[in-house]
């Protein structure tokens, strides 16, 4: 029989190695598997290389990770926002690396990883900084940039509804980055906020098919990092 | 190269006259910040639906404070509302349509634009800022029409319009018209062309305040 | 005021001109847009390159378009089935192109000329005749071909639900190549067994979105290809 | 080169032969043909998850007859149902599942299948022949394991499994396993490895209608 469900948000990221590649869903803080994230703090695996639009906020999820020195790197497109701190501080002090990524060419990378594709050529950052170092080719008379497909060892994503064989469904814009990177990572760990009886998702209507997902948990009140951080909250919890 | 905080249109002028421009049935996309703007001035009877990269086509207006949803924001991670007929999507299909030319018009801030419509609008390229760039080298390649919306001078009073930018560029050859508080200036082969000046603004005080060759439309 | 949809199948299709690039979707008889298809032999476009995973069925539909000599090439992945007659005869006879593609390869680049990527490398056909001539590139030590995006002046795609802004709902195994096509092409025509008001449709199960869509018809009971076939009928109606 | 319509496993015995091979919770995509015979002969307690490319995760039995619909079809364009938990999805996805090693066990047909795991399976080159390869060439690319289900000769006894492939290749390299009347064969880096016999076959036998050196597990 097959069932991804997981008790609890330690059991479903245990598998997580020092060195691992992660993927991390969200934009901003919405759709970030924040639950997942604190139990990778505790569990603590270390060198890790974090592919994540942001680079979290405040003092807690991503941010949390990386103020404990759990991240090596960082391949994002956008590290600093109104209320990311611990980013730029351990950027500066040449603690962390970062690989600066343009958001659709991140999510297109992701994809292709996924869909077995090893490069792809785009215009997105052509006759740029960013493009510096790549391979460029004309097709039609116009410059594209080569990238790569990007691939990672686990993604953590947050989703509203899954079932037993890990089919999710997304809430509005909190969708972002979750189903490439479903797709993009040989194990994809999730968090729902709600589980359902197999059969109660209408086949046409499923987002990323299970075949893309490895384990689910069910976080049924996802903590709200907006919340969090009006009150200044840090994980580990003080 | 006086700068007058009077002269000219204010942020809300100028995002009226950007909305002005943008037809029926258009598909456009808003930059972080100033371009929001934008879409609160959509003329009556036109129906113009808005993208936002993060994955919503169909952006309607700010939410009242009781009905905001953390998982319903904006590129500028601001909570927003969908509009009957909007729909969601995951960033890679919201960034087909960006890349692949579906979206009409496009407009962003900036802090530099050429005479040959080369943008800067991502980084300083001052040695310790952060640098971040998001969905804005995407949208000045694969967007059909790109828009800049920007005060003429900065704060100081330079020129913000320069014969070649000095900071990193996020795309060359890009920007097709750019509006700011003194004048709609449009980016052609031939030059920098002044389509309009606001009220009280001369072609010789333009000049003056612009780092590039600007030239009249013949009448 | 965005109102895509337009009163008849004729209407639909008079855009498209001689030598253009259409895109039809289908999967054999399944997702078959046959209206749009018997309007356009109605319309009489000729030089038409076709992109489709087959080649049609008896003596009605795509079968028929070839058939009425308007098509000059097709380029497809799987070119006879059980009921495909008309394709094998003018293909023996010289009188029709084609360009046969793997069907995920066929897949991929329509999703990359519709997504602004103009080639990308892929696992598929490496080491087959079907490989010769084209680019083969060592990505960590494997093989891939190098691809090209493929764009559409046109595309014809049969869906459920459509609402005015161009919002499609498919059904079942019929949705096969519809989205992808939707966003190859410069223009996409699509009949909808039903076109509902707007705001009808959950934003959040849209499989296209209406920016991919130029004009819709209501077509309420399309016909069955498979029931067509039975009886042996040909377009234009006997 | 003896023929014996008698001798080894019916079709029927060598889908089930394979689908006792597949583990619980596989998911698995049957080419068109023989390997659909496969789906009916999974063992009891054990969820395995069909795929079929034209974009349907979930593949359920074959509908009654009043219950066919034209627009809910496998790969080989036949009326199928969907399992409580399936997904539909369009082609790119489909695909994505596919090329992006999702997949873990393909079960094909085969022209022939050389002694390094060449597969020929979609064309026999003749000149008069209309090419078409399907999804063939994608699913031995990307799927995990590639299982060949055929009959170990053709009509006329001659061996499909051959030094090297005559017909053009599907891929190269890419087949694990082979399913045939007489025999399993694992096909490893150091050659062909008879895993099982059928009842009545003995290897001499195996080895007169084999076009390639075949070799026996070391007991």
């Amino acid at each position: 029989m097959i069932n991804k469900i997981v008790g609890t948000a330690a059991e479903a990221v245990a598998e997580i190695f020092d060195g691992a590649t992660v993927m991390i869903s969200g934009f901003g803080e919405a759709g970030s598997p924040i639950e997942l994230i604190h139990a990778l703090i505790d569990h603590g695996a270390r060198d890790l290389t974090i592919v994540s639009n942001n680079t979290g906020n405040g003092h807690i999820g991503l941010a949390a990770l990386i103020e404990n020195k759990q991240v090596k790197k960082m391949i994002c497109s956008f590290p600093r926002t109104a209320n990311s701190v611990v980013f730029p501080e351990l950027y500066r002090r040449g603690e962390i690396e970062l690989e600066l990524v343009p958001q659709g060419t991140l999510a297109e990378r992701i994809r292709a990883g996924g869909a077995g594709v090893p490069a792809f050529y785009t215009p997105t950052s052509v006759n740029t900084p960013l493009a510096e170092g790549k391979e460029t080719r004309i097709f039609n008379g116009k410059p594209y940039v080569m990238e790569y497909g990007l691939k990672a060892d686990f993604a953590l994503v947050k989703c509203k509804i899954a079932d037993r064989y890990g089919n999710l469904l997304y809430n509005k814009t909190a969708r972002n980055f979750g189903p490439v990177m479903c797709m993009g990572a040989s194990r994809s760990i999730v968090q729902a906020s709600q589980v359902v009886e197999l059969g109660m998702l209408d086949p046409e209507t499923v987002v990323t098919p299970g075949i893309f997902v490895s384990k689910v948990v069910e976080i049924s009140n996802p903590l709200s990092e907006n919340q969090l951080i009006k009150e200044n909250r840090r994980y580990p919890w003080a | 190269m006086g700068i007058n905080e009077n002269k000219g249109w204010s942020r809300d002028q100028i995002a009226a006259r950007i909305a002005a421009d943008i037809p029926d049935g258009a598909y456009v996309n808003l930059g972080i910040g100033l371009p929001e703007l934008v879409a609160n001035y959509i003329p009556q009877g036109r129906e113009v639906i808005f993208h936002t990269e993060n994955g919503l086509l169909g952006v309607g207006p700010s939410p009242a404070k009781e009905e905001v949803d953390d998982e319903l924001i904006n590129a500028g991670k601001k909570p927003v509302t969908a509009i009957p007929g909007a729909c969601f999507f995951h960033h890679a299909d919201s960034f087909t349509m960006v890349r692949g030319g579906h979206i009409d018009i496009c407009v962003l801030g900036a802090f530099q634009v050429s005479r040959e419509g080369d943008l800067a609008n991502w980084s300083t390229g001052e040695p310790d800022a952060i640098p971040a760039v998001g969905g804005a080298m995407d949208l000045v390649q694969g967007v059909k029409t790109i828009i800049v919306f920007t005060q003429h001078t900065t704060k100081s009073g330079e020129p913000k319009i320069v014969e070649s930018c000095t900071y990193p560029l996020t795309g060359k050859g890009v920007v097709s018209h750019i509006y700011t508080d003194y004048a709609v200036i449009d980016v052609k082969k031939e030059g920098l062309f002044v389509r309009e000046m606001a009220p009280g603004i001369d072609f010789d005080f333009l000049k003056s305040c612009t780092g590039a060759e600007i030239k009249l439309y013949e009448s």
